[in-house]
């Protein structure tokens, strides 16, 4: 049996709270701050692409699989996109072995919808042969270290390691067979949704809340924004309440963050994948 | 969400392809006790949607570890019939009933009394029956009803409702073919009485001027929808009253 | 840790018992008689047939779904009849959530049997391209109260949506290509098996028991019968034992019973079914 | 059940194919204390069907919360070897495989003076290394002697048979392909003594007058395998007298 | 809660160890002693082969299956050899129902890789249309009574029921289709593999390890040889230590139990397999 | 293992595909406390190979039932994440993963004092990111610095490394094609102060003299693979040497 606030959340309560009244957090940075972010690309050679995101000391991995496979009845001209994530044993003393809980299934449709509605990938271009064959790209999300804010830090690896990939050039022959050829193409990515997840506690908000500042936070949306600033995601998480005016503020907020983390984080990603 | 045949959605006229306006709720019927054997119970028809939803408790929580010292533990499963889809749908849950399930319970927790029931579980366990878009708005409205059914004390019900965007306009309440070639889905849950938004999901694209314009008409939606749910609710109480003063009278 | 006859269980026992002698039951039913029976079809529009069964305050509702798939290898010309229960825990505080158990599993095959063995579908008329492509036939039952007596709730519900259950019309090319057309026709239905469960406490029979009358009945017996009277299946439930007297005795109550529900209650669903 | 074929469940001579006649049991073998580490164990050879059982208990109910306050819990698990089918069976149990679970273990409790033992468990094993119709019964009778073997006070053996009708006629005991091919088939089980039914499942098509004929054929069925059992538990006895004199005199 | 020894193994520890001072075991077997073997072969008809094997009181059954199945993608020539174990809840108090664990996985893949390594089974020859059809043996292994030695048993009665084994006379056509003739041939098989599992104590060897002294032994090593003496797997288990004068002991050991234990008691099977 | 294109497997010149010689290992990095939520941590690349280890404990155990009342359980989890190998691989654990990790956590356990913990329980959690033969061996080593990280007592590390036979030859610490293309493969683990054996497995074939030469040659790569450990560990500890001299300054 547990408490769903332990007394030490309720101290570390108090104290976020009483800090947020002089717009202060508990590891010094402004309520507008993100942690540091460092994101690497291509260290994993069995991987299509891959990327090691940290944030803080929030530290996830993704790699990218591209294989062949048949399309979705409904959609025989467009490849898949699989999004997967996995709570590993090794990132909190919490989370267990075994196969995708709860959390992790949200966090992977949430992930999943940020890429697949600002159609960061075009799936039209990954159709081999229409209703019978094309391409499904797999997106495998690993937390290495669990310290807050996962959703931010999965889409932005998840979408790191999507730019970082490559895949065998290829051409289809008339009877629909496909030939791979030598060299490598870039996956046909055309947006760069960035998810940004703000916290609400005492009417103060909050980005990138930290493991010990999630557990406390009243309120917690998460938005998917695109290249043009357009949202392409949300969800609301935890019990807490918004208003409408809290959903505005959240939007412009994640509509400024993402801007500056595209830019500022993702911009030699985006630069690279381009030029190839 | 594809593009394909997007045109077709609306109508020369403006209307929507089942004659709707872009602000008309779908055609909507709430039936309060339901099922004999739940606490409490509620059934709704919301368009083509069918949906039952049934309450058990505040009881003992199995297993025992996941109960909470200062609070009820709300848990909600959200489950399709096979046949409540167009192609049959495999009994075992999806990832995306995984997911519903889970944004459900945490979107009508917020109206019930949980610290008087330390300890012990609320159970939300909902049906559909057939399906026809936004049926998580109408799981969410049905199972408020049904908790109420249920003589569990609430602050508020939660009234849910979807706005969204097809051909690039701005409607309320998008039903199955909608959703599907539609350009945006943004279902939301309030507590009608503080307006104060429990649920909040989104896909698709909007700018931020469409996404305002989306929530202030999928709120409007919900006030509607409330409207609705008291009218189910005083119909039963009267109901009840009558069945209890007819007790009395015998 | 629980008792198999709780306090409440043995005071009800008696009182149950000592109504019988008097062949008198609770709810001031007569041995032979069935609570009230209401059937509902066609409310399910994506289902190919439906139906809402209540017995009682046992309600149950079952769907058809009608797909295509590969044949069993060692009846390559028929089509597939697959029969699903499920112990929905909206139906009853002693059912669970998670995959059918022991009892939806006996449930669902001793339906299942009753349909097969009465051949209430031609599933001879469900082939399309032999060996390869046959007609699938799902039944799926799912309890949504759960006041005693589901087999029989769940046979007749079954062979209600059965009985409405409509499929697209179709032609088969030569090559053996499936094409539809416009416009339904029926599920090929040729029988209308009805399974009666008799339950035996202190020698006397008793007919549709309730919930009450299910936990303290010694013996219970499923007995199905197809339009002609004859015996399709037979299940004997429950520890209890019987006497061939008793089992004879039994399946003439079910001959009689299974008449008498299906010229009452499903006529109208099996004029409509032949008509069409 | 198909109908091809069917003509050839009977020879001209009116005797079946592997030459029995209508009232006639396969070759049956029984053998007891098969095994050593369970408590009780026996095997049996019916026709081709080979069938191994073993019981474990009274003993301790894991997880406890199944355990009955006032009397032992039976359990039984019936599984098939993956060899001992036509095509391979799938080690995990199929559908078919735990519904004969349940059935077994319903037909076996009514034997067992089950309130010696309250807050336990009873578990029987079932291993079926080869089968060929009738498993259930087979199974059955061999899980009564098992029974025997493990020293648990017993009411009563249970004896089960099946009868069934191939080409019409009412038939003993059928085989694998008078199974498959024939028109309806009824497993039974008794306690020889009062002749009580424990087991009675059925499926095919019968006229009452028929499954008259049938039932009371396999009531005769079961008296038969009752003596057989009764010999295996008499040279088994005597086996252990023997050796128990051996040993004494040693 | 349980005690890793508990007092009876305690006990039982320095009974052992007194004896194996003495050169002597509890059951008075000499150091190198297997217990009685028993083998009989061809027992289920239903089964491509088969065999009962009796190492003392430790019982096991192998039954082989013989089907069609497409190969895996980098060996698209060669049948598929594929071993299971079931420690059946009949075989010991401690086994229980349900899907394989640690265990019987562990002990399945030493079984089968020493058959595999071997070349016990000439796949090569099993292969019907390159990269479509092969013909996949299943090797499913099932203990009846577990005396201990579990790990020698399994292999003694996999290798005899492959080479009991023998599958449908069959011819391929041009177009790669398989085609059954009348009569049988003999499974492929070139190679005996056995399996020699030994114990270490005290610093003193021993074979075939009982129940008991496998509870009790410290080291404990599973050896393959192959039928020209070479070593084709091994596997050490339990966490006792070995060094590698032990490892070099146990496999002369191995060697010369092995060649005993396929001469003796496996040199029937393997010429009726030769003749055939 | 098939013996297809064997033949390429050593050069012309008589070293390996990679360049290496007979005896030579991959370039190997090893570091220590990479995690932060975990007890302790450590990574290696060796080779192509990257494997990750965190250890949580000791620590309560569950379910209760496996604890022990005289020492630790050691339990380990080797995991291969999908994109660590050339074909997708699925998340849930192959029998080929559940083996490892047993054998995995029989290897370590050895060296861990674990009777200084009873009824707890030391997790090890292993991922591989990459893999290019050999991982079991890897994964092992960084075991034991991960738990020398966790501040576990040790009575001396583990360390692995495999040899096997290539075209006929005896060679050290083969990589993937080698693994696959090879004539056997012999990992191997020792506690190097005592040179005790604590993992042994093999499979391929060899002559006992090629086993012996084998055995030998991997023990000198586990040697080599100590003297990484040591290095990774001292620079580690001076590391946090420094920290600690320069929080005591502050």
């Amino acid at each position: 049996m547990s408490n769903s606030y332990g007394i030490m959340e309720s101290i570390k309560r108090k104290k976020i709270s009483e800090l947020l009244k002089y717009d202060k957090r508990l590891d010094g940075r402004g309520l507008m701050d993100f942690r540091k972010i460092k994101i690497e690309t291509g260290m994993i050679g069995t991987a299509a692409g891959s990327a090691l995101v940290s944030l803080g000391n929030t530290k996830v991995m993704t790699g990218i699989k591209v294989e062949t496979g048949t399309p979705f009845t409904d959609k025989p001209k467009s490849g898949v996109l699989t999004t997967n994530v996995e709570l590993t044993p090794l990132a909190s003393p919490n989370f267990e072995a075994g196969p995708p809980r709860e959390k992790a299934i949200e966090m992977a449709r949430v992930v999943d919808r940020g890429i697949r509605e600002a159609k960061a990938i075009d799936l039209s271009k990954l159709c081999i042969d229409p209703g019978k064959l094309v391409f499904i790209v797999y997106v495998d999300i690993y937390v290495l270290n669990h310290d807050g804010n996962l959703f931010d830090a999965f889409a932005l690896s998840a979408i790191s390691a999507l730019l970082n990939a490559k895949m065998k050039k290829y051409t289809v022959k008339k009877n629909g067979e496909l030939k791979y050829g030598k060299g490598y193409i870039k996956l046909p990515v055309q947006n760069y949704p960035v998810e940004i997840s703000i916290g609400k506690l005492d009417g103060k908000m909050i980005v990138d809340p930290s493991l010990e500042e999630e557990a406390v936070v009243d309120g917690l949306i998460t938005i998917a924004i695109g290249k043009k600033g357009e949202i392409c995601a949300m969800q609301k998480r935890k019990t807490g309440v918004f208003s409408v005016e809290d959903i505005l503020l959240a939007i412009t907020i994640a509509q400024k963050k993402a801007k500056e983390i595209r830019e500022n984080i993702l911009g030699e990603l985006i630069a690279k994948n381009k030029k190839a | 969400m594809s593009n394909k045949k997007i045109t077709k959605l609306l109508k020369k006229n403006g209307l929507r392809l089942d004659n709707r306006k872009f602000d008309e709720l779908r055609s909507i019927k709430m039936e309060i006790g339901v099922l004999e054997k739940a606490n409490g119970s509620a059934y709704i028809e919301w368009g083509k949607n069918k949906i039952i939803a049934a309450i058990y408790g505040p009881r003992e929580v199995h297993p025992r570890r996941l109960s909470l010292t200062d609070k009820a533990l709300v848990r909600c499963r959200y489950h399709m019939t096979p046949f409540s889809t167009d192609e049959r749908k495999r009994p075992a849950p999806s990832r995306r009933e995984v997911e519903l399930s889970k944004v459900i319970a945490t979107a009508v927790e917020p109206i019930i009394f949980t610290e008087f029931y330390p300890r012990t579980v609320i159970d939300i366990f909902i049906e559909v029956l057939e399906s026809d878009g936004g049926t998580r708005c109408a799981a969410l409205t049905v199972t408020s009803l049904a908790l109420a059914d249920a003589g569990i004390p609430l602050k508020d019900l939660v009234a849910a409702c979807a706005a969204g965007k097809i051909d690039g306009k701005i409607v309320l309440d998008m039903n199955g073919i909608e959703d599907q070639l539609g350009e945006a889905d943004l279902p939301i849950a309030i507590t009608p009485r503080n307006k104060e938004i429990t649920l909040l999901q989104m896909d698709g694209t909007f700018t931020k001027e469409e996404f305002k314009k989306a929530l202030n008409l999928a709120i409007e939606g919900c006030e509607k929808i409330y409207d609705i749910q008291k009218e189910a609710l005083r119909k039963e109480y009267i109901i009840v009253k009558e069945e209890t003063e007819k007790i009395e009278e015998e």
